[in-house]
């Protein structure tokens, strides 16, 4: 399942969710990005993030599905925020249920990696005087997806 | 066509979307992305380095050159920041 | 920090209280293992989980403190439960909180493969006819821990 | 010294905590295990097989042969299964 929205949501209410009144699952992995002050050198002060919308939730499921191909998962989640966010709220969530740890937890950082590089959006950063800048890629996070590419 | 841009190359340009139509010089996305480069400093400058520019077409990444019909909607922009 | 405990546990409200009011961390992980119905070719319908008072704390802050030099942590937690569970509640709980998504997945995976082979604690699984008996040790998490040593 | 049995070593002693003094027979962790054999069937059968047994003295693990004193606490119980 994916959301792409506006509001704040809350990691736990989305785990109960996945998981309440199952009996099958044995392994749940949660990941949550927040905004943080800091960032690449610069303090941050304010967040707007930019999305494609369409083409967002397009590849959000295309990743989503590829995990599911890849992993043998019971329940997959992301939740990707757009719009102006404040220090400390959550960014984006990715949860992943499997009946062993080692699926959940691959599927999950794999999802993370993937949605780094390939869905649609577009930070903005504003820093404690009022300048607003866009984040530019990191090279860490091209890396990061290297990991993933079938042999 | 309907053309997108977004975060930094929709704020050089100042805009987010406009019309296009097709025709015999705008066919493909080689031949727009040449095109966009002719229309005054500001494109010339956006589309200067397109190891920085991505192109979506149809809300499909595209990574060689694809032709281009009326009623395709074609997005440019930087590599994403999401996550 | 670790808790050992009789009591079922919420992986939110955890999370929330590691992350609340703080706005230097970017990425937080949470794993939940909860009772399946299902083990190893076997119909579960209880869980009872015996330990070692003592010993146990001492190696879940053995490990805490291991993860801790490992990575670059902002925040982290293990709870593991102890006594009887009724299938789909949590047995155990880890949460890393770090600036970089990495740091925080690693050092996740890794409390948990550690805590799986050095924490003492002892399943014994009781199935649909009232049957109970101990849970053998898995060869896939000797395994696991193995991708840890340090070369 | 306190002796502690857990899980299945527990169950199948039928019993969890003994006090035992040290002595000239019982000195150290290998001199300990020798002597559990000589206890009875039950006990020769908990320690036949080393391989599934894990001992630890004053709650840290012991991987090689370890003095024993009055006063420590030495536990025996077989591959942990949490998480």
């Amino acid at each position: 399942m994916i959301r792409v929205q506006r509001e704040v949501f809350e990691t736990g209410v989305e785990i109960e969710t996945m998981t309440s009144g199952r009996t099958d699952i044995g392994a749940v992995v949660s990941f949550t990005g927040l905004v943080r002050d800091f960032n690449e050198g610069t303090t941050v002060s304010k967040l707007t993030l930019e999305h494609y919308p369409g083409m967002t939730e397009k590849q959000l499921e295309k990743i989503e599905r590829e995990a599911n191909e890849r992993w043998d998962l019971q329940g997959s989640m992301i939740i990707h925020r757009y719009g102006v966010m404040e220090l400390g709220e959550p960014i984006v969530l990715v949860i992943t249920a499997s009946a062993h740890r080692q699926d959940a937890f691959e599927a999950a950082s794999f999802l993370m990696d993937w949605l780094k590089t390939k869905a649609p959006f577009w930070k903005q950063e504003e820093d404690a005087h009022g300048q607003s800048g866009w984040v530019s890629e990191r090279r860490e996070d091209i890396d990061a997806l290297d990991r993933w590419e079938k042999k | 066509m309907t053309i997108l841009y977004f975060a930094w190359l929709r704020t050089k340009l100042g805009m987010s979307t406009e019309d296009l139509p097709c025709s015999d010089e705008v066919f493909d996305t080689d031949s727009l992305v040449a095109w966009m480069k002719t229309r005054g400093p500001a494109f010339a400058e956006v589309f200067s380095d397109l190891e920085v520019v991505r192109i979506a077409v149809n809300q499909e990444y595209i990574t060689s050159n694809t032709p281009l019909k009326d009623g395709d909607e074609v997005a440019f922009f930087p590599p994403v920041t999401g996550g």
